[in-house]
């Protein structure tokens, strides 16, 4: 007791609690009293009103189909498509607009490197390596090329603190080995791991790398040119934008090797009823009409975030989280899973003796905060970890010190809720 | 604590929580079955001895999960002990949602339904040789 | 001359004008003086007020991500996103939910199709039945299909008049034959195809039939019972929904059998390190975070078809084309691409001998009206038809005779303008 | 009927489109090449006597598509007439957009490119044996 310090937090690392106001869905009361407080961004985050309103301003003003269209509308509605590709581009840092394909979401961009890229490159007993800390979304397509291809899916283990053990990659990565697929930031250890060093360990032993951007390009800045990543996967939802909406960074000279993917309008050059050839990049991995208004969106997405000011974003969360972390330790018996503050992005996962994640959940949002909870598409690593579920907070630019002690002070009440009182069934056998 | 149907955690619920009916394992067993509920992990196993008058003679729970989820198992086995099969078969979503007491969300009407669906499919899974 | 009845219009046949004030995007001026004439339904619709003001309200008050979420906006979108597969499972008579698969749009769904489907049950010598109306969506992925597996693809071919030659279906139709693709309604012709004989037939001979259901659903009641549809796709964004929607209906039997296409968070029953387990339907082809606000709003929309009732949408757009059809060809030399008013859907696609499409499309937007131009994504069709390129109007619920009247027109005033004028390069060598 | 910048059709480019520059078939062609638009389907062919001295002793220009397509052709044939590969290598997309004249939209710039794409192409695509 005597070493305990009170946490407290430096105000000077935040940002301004008015901008809460942009994002109408905060303003709300939920089961009739309590204000919502939103911990749920990393699953998905909500839209300030700029993003909204672009929606609208798309759906009212300037809405058509894209590219093939003649017409006033379809210009407008192209012209603002290709913007967003652009802002997209610039935002994280690629060389050329044609190395950004519009995806519906991560997974989808994942599993088209997987399809395309995997197909056609990876054969019997070669080895495609992931991380025990892996998304479901960057493990299952893993899983189903090495099925389909004969190959050896080996793991990045990890320590009991969430760290990746980088010593083994070394010895993992042989001259068998065609790609390397990891997360930037794990979605339940908030750890951030070193992707610029694992691309380099990987490119010397000839391998292709893949990133899982989902939980760093919303909060973390980056740049895929030094990061030297051949592929990066992220989706829109989880940085401001609508649902429907992702993006698949690639190196152009790996994506013009590439086979087409999924077929039909757009991706062509030239079909004839026997046979088709493919159109230039990017369009030969957008078939079919693309998530117009959501990619559009993304781009008023991305321009809110960097009028904040991504470093901004990114100190505000880490400040949150590391406060976050020493209060929740206050909590008897509360355990976190992974890394110190210092080495993880802004979320907090942890179990408590009793009760189970999904009570905490349930418990929480009856106070108005919502938290996801249960195993996160993080199977393999709750294996790991010996746990069935975890319960989950994590923050985005419109979360508050306020908010984390009422986390803390909840979670504390269902601790004590939850203690073991000898109770017995009532007319039990 | 105010107990009405809008309130999850009843002390009954509870009480099946902390003090389950026959949670264990079933040396006897003839019959089980176990799953999962994909979206969160929880999981239940049943374990059914099944006389040859076609009466469930004892059923033993096991697993982990929420509060619900294994409350709800708890319960239901309390209720089918000595029952029929053909009881058991009878015995509906409904009639488990309505044992169970509290009203529920549908994602949280998953919890309570995992034992009663592992039940529907354990009188149909006799044990084999090696105990699965 | 003398048989020239001048055309004309049954009133009492039209929806009431006044649902345009429904859709805001209609209210405007384009080029400084022209009321927007939207003839490029087609390829993709316009939204009412009440399909963009439920995704506002998404955004601005229910939006969480689903499933798996135990906090009050999570159960909230969950619960809308169900209800939103339901809706749709009533629109186009499905039996069960389960065989309501959300996708980003139709081309996902078909690709869907032919690679879980296709790579599971088509085999080297196989044979495969599509036509040569096929938009690319529904042609492109059985190429690809035929190329891995080794299958052969097959045309039903098509009249001169733009119907298909049903005769050739019996001769084509081998115990070779696995799946017959077909396009319900012809996206440039506008050919109501007989998808129920098709089906009974292909079904007699053993094979599955997938419909591509892009052009009628939005348009013509659709049952895939009475069909006896197997698998049957659709997009959102054709029926004044948002783009980044679409659905896939497969047969219960059929999905099930299915092996899992996308892996990611959602699609799962189980991971381990080193493999899975798929999920449920409709889960199991649901990979990652749906289109969440999109699908919600697609629910929106198909209330606000119900409201106004398929038949009357139906009627109003048939005696709207038929109108134009038979005015359009009050201009001398232009060719209507197809099957007579009777045989067809509303939309019209017609060449002129001078100028091009392209060029058609362009003037027509300088006085407000927006047409599409081009092959339409039906390469193989203008080959058949020895055209390179075909311009297209294409109606829906808010378009108007007096939109038709000026449509011919202006059509008519291009004409005369690109009538050869014996001109002559100045100074040219 | 306004000439403005605004006016895609001014009347010297419906001039080229009427009475275009070189539409037709080289017999002597060095080089050739031919390209579409997947967007449209335009397609133009161009082909090519160089000689030795490095020019483009005599072009032609065949394919179908929008005025601006075709037009645009003609319009950078008969400005290449004559000049040197180098000069056509270092005649750019901009170039031709001016030389071209009205003020094109995105997906109307794709059209007055063509030809220019086509071209540039050429001067590195030798006829085969085949007449390709
Ligand atoms: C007949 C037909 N099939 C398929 C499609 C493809 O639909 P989407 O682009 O929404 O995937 C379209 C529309 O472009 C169509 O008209
Ligand atoms: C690390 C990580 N990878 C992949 C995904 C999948 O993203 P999506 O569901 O948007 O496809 C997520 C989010 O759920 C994630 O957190």
């Amino acid at each position: 007791m005597l070493e305990l310090k009170s946490p407290t937090i430096d105000r000077s690392k935040l940002l301004p609690a008015s901008l809460r106001d942009d994002f109408p869905i905060l303003q709300q009361i939920v089961h009739d009293e309590h204000p919502l407080v939103f911990l749920d961004n990393a699953a998905s985050t909500q839209r300030p009103r700029q993003v909204i309103e672009v929606l609208r301003r798309v759906y009212e003003r300037d809405y058509a189909n894209v590219h093939r269209g003649i017409h006033t509308l379809s210009e407008r509605s192209t012209e603002q498509y290709e913007e967003a590709r652009e802002k997209v581009r610039a935002f994280i840092g690629a060389e050329k607009p044609t190395e950004i394909v519009f995806t519906s979401g991560t997974t989808a961009g994942i599993n088209l490197v997987a399809r395309s890229w995997g197909d056609a490159n990876v054969k019997a007993g070669d080895e495609i390596i992931v991380t025990t800390m892996e998304h479901h979304s960057n493990l299952v397509p893993w899983q189903q090329l090495a099925e389909r291809s004969g190959a050896v899916l080996k793991h990045i283990p990890i320590t009991d603190d969430g760290l990746l053990v980088l010593d083994t990659l070394d010895t993992l990565l042989t001259e068998r080995t065609k790609i390397v697929a990891v997360a930037s930031v794990s979605n339940v250890l908030g750890t951030i791991n070193p992707v610029t060093e694992i691309t380099r360990r990987a490119h010397a032993a000839g391998a292709v790398v893949l990133i899982d951007a989902a939980q760093s390009v919303p909060h973390l800045a980056t740049n895929v040119r030094e990061i030297g990543a051949d592929f990066l996967a992220f989706s829109g939802h989880k940085m401001l934008a609508p649902t429907g909406i992702g993006v698949l960074f690639g190196r152009e000279e790996l994506l013009d090797a590439m086979p087409a993917f999924l077929g039909g309008g757009s991706m062509i050059n030239r079909v004839w009823e026997d046979r088709f050839t493919p159109a230039e990049l990017p369009a030969k991995f957008e078939a079919g009409t693309p998530p117009i208004a959501p990619a559009i969106a993304l781009g008023a997405a991305i321009d809110y975030l960097k009028l904040i000011g991504l470093e901004n974003v990114q100190r505000h969360e880490h400040e949150l989280c590391r406060y976050a972390y020493e209060r929740l330790l206050e909590v008897d018996g509360l355990r976190i899973l992974g890394a110190p503050p210092d080495r993880r992005a802004g979320l907090v996962s942890f179990t408590l003796p009793e009760p189970h994640a999904h009570d905490i959940a349930q418990l929480l949002d009856e106070r108005g905060i919502a938290v996801r909870a249960g195993h996160h598409c993080t199977w393999p690593l709750h294996d790991r970890l010996k746990i069935a579920a975890s319960t989950r907070a994590s923050f985005y630019l419109y979360n508050t010190p306020a908010e984390v002690d009422l986390l803390v002070e909840v979670v504390g009440e269902i601790r004590e809720r939850f203690r073991p009182k000898g109770r017995k069934r009532r007319g039990g056998s | 604590m105010p107990i009405d149907e809008e309130e999850l955690y009843q002390e009954h619920i509870l009480d099946h929580y902390e003090d389950p009916f026959h949670r264990g394992h079933l040396p006897t067993a003839t019959h089980a079955h176990e799953d999962n509920n994909p979206l969160c992990g929880d999981v239940v196993r049943i374990e059914l001895e099944l006389g040859e008058d076609g009466k469930i003679r004892d059923c033993f729970f096991s697993g982990q999960g929420c509060v619900i989820s294994q409350a709800s198992a708890s319960m239901l086995l309390e209720k089918m002990q000595g029952k029929t099969v053909d009881e058991a078969k009878q015995f509906s979503a409904e009639d488990m949602l309505q044992l169970y007491g509290a009203r529920l969300t549908p994602n949280r009407q998953k919890c309570c339904l995992l034992s009663w669906k592992v039940l529907q499919s354990a009188v149909h899974s006799p044990v084999g040789r090696d105990g699965t």
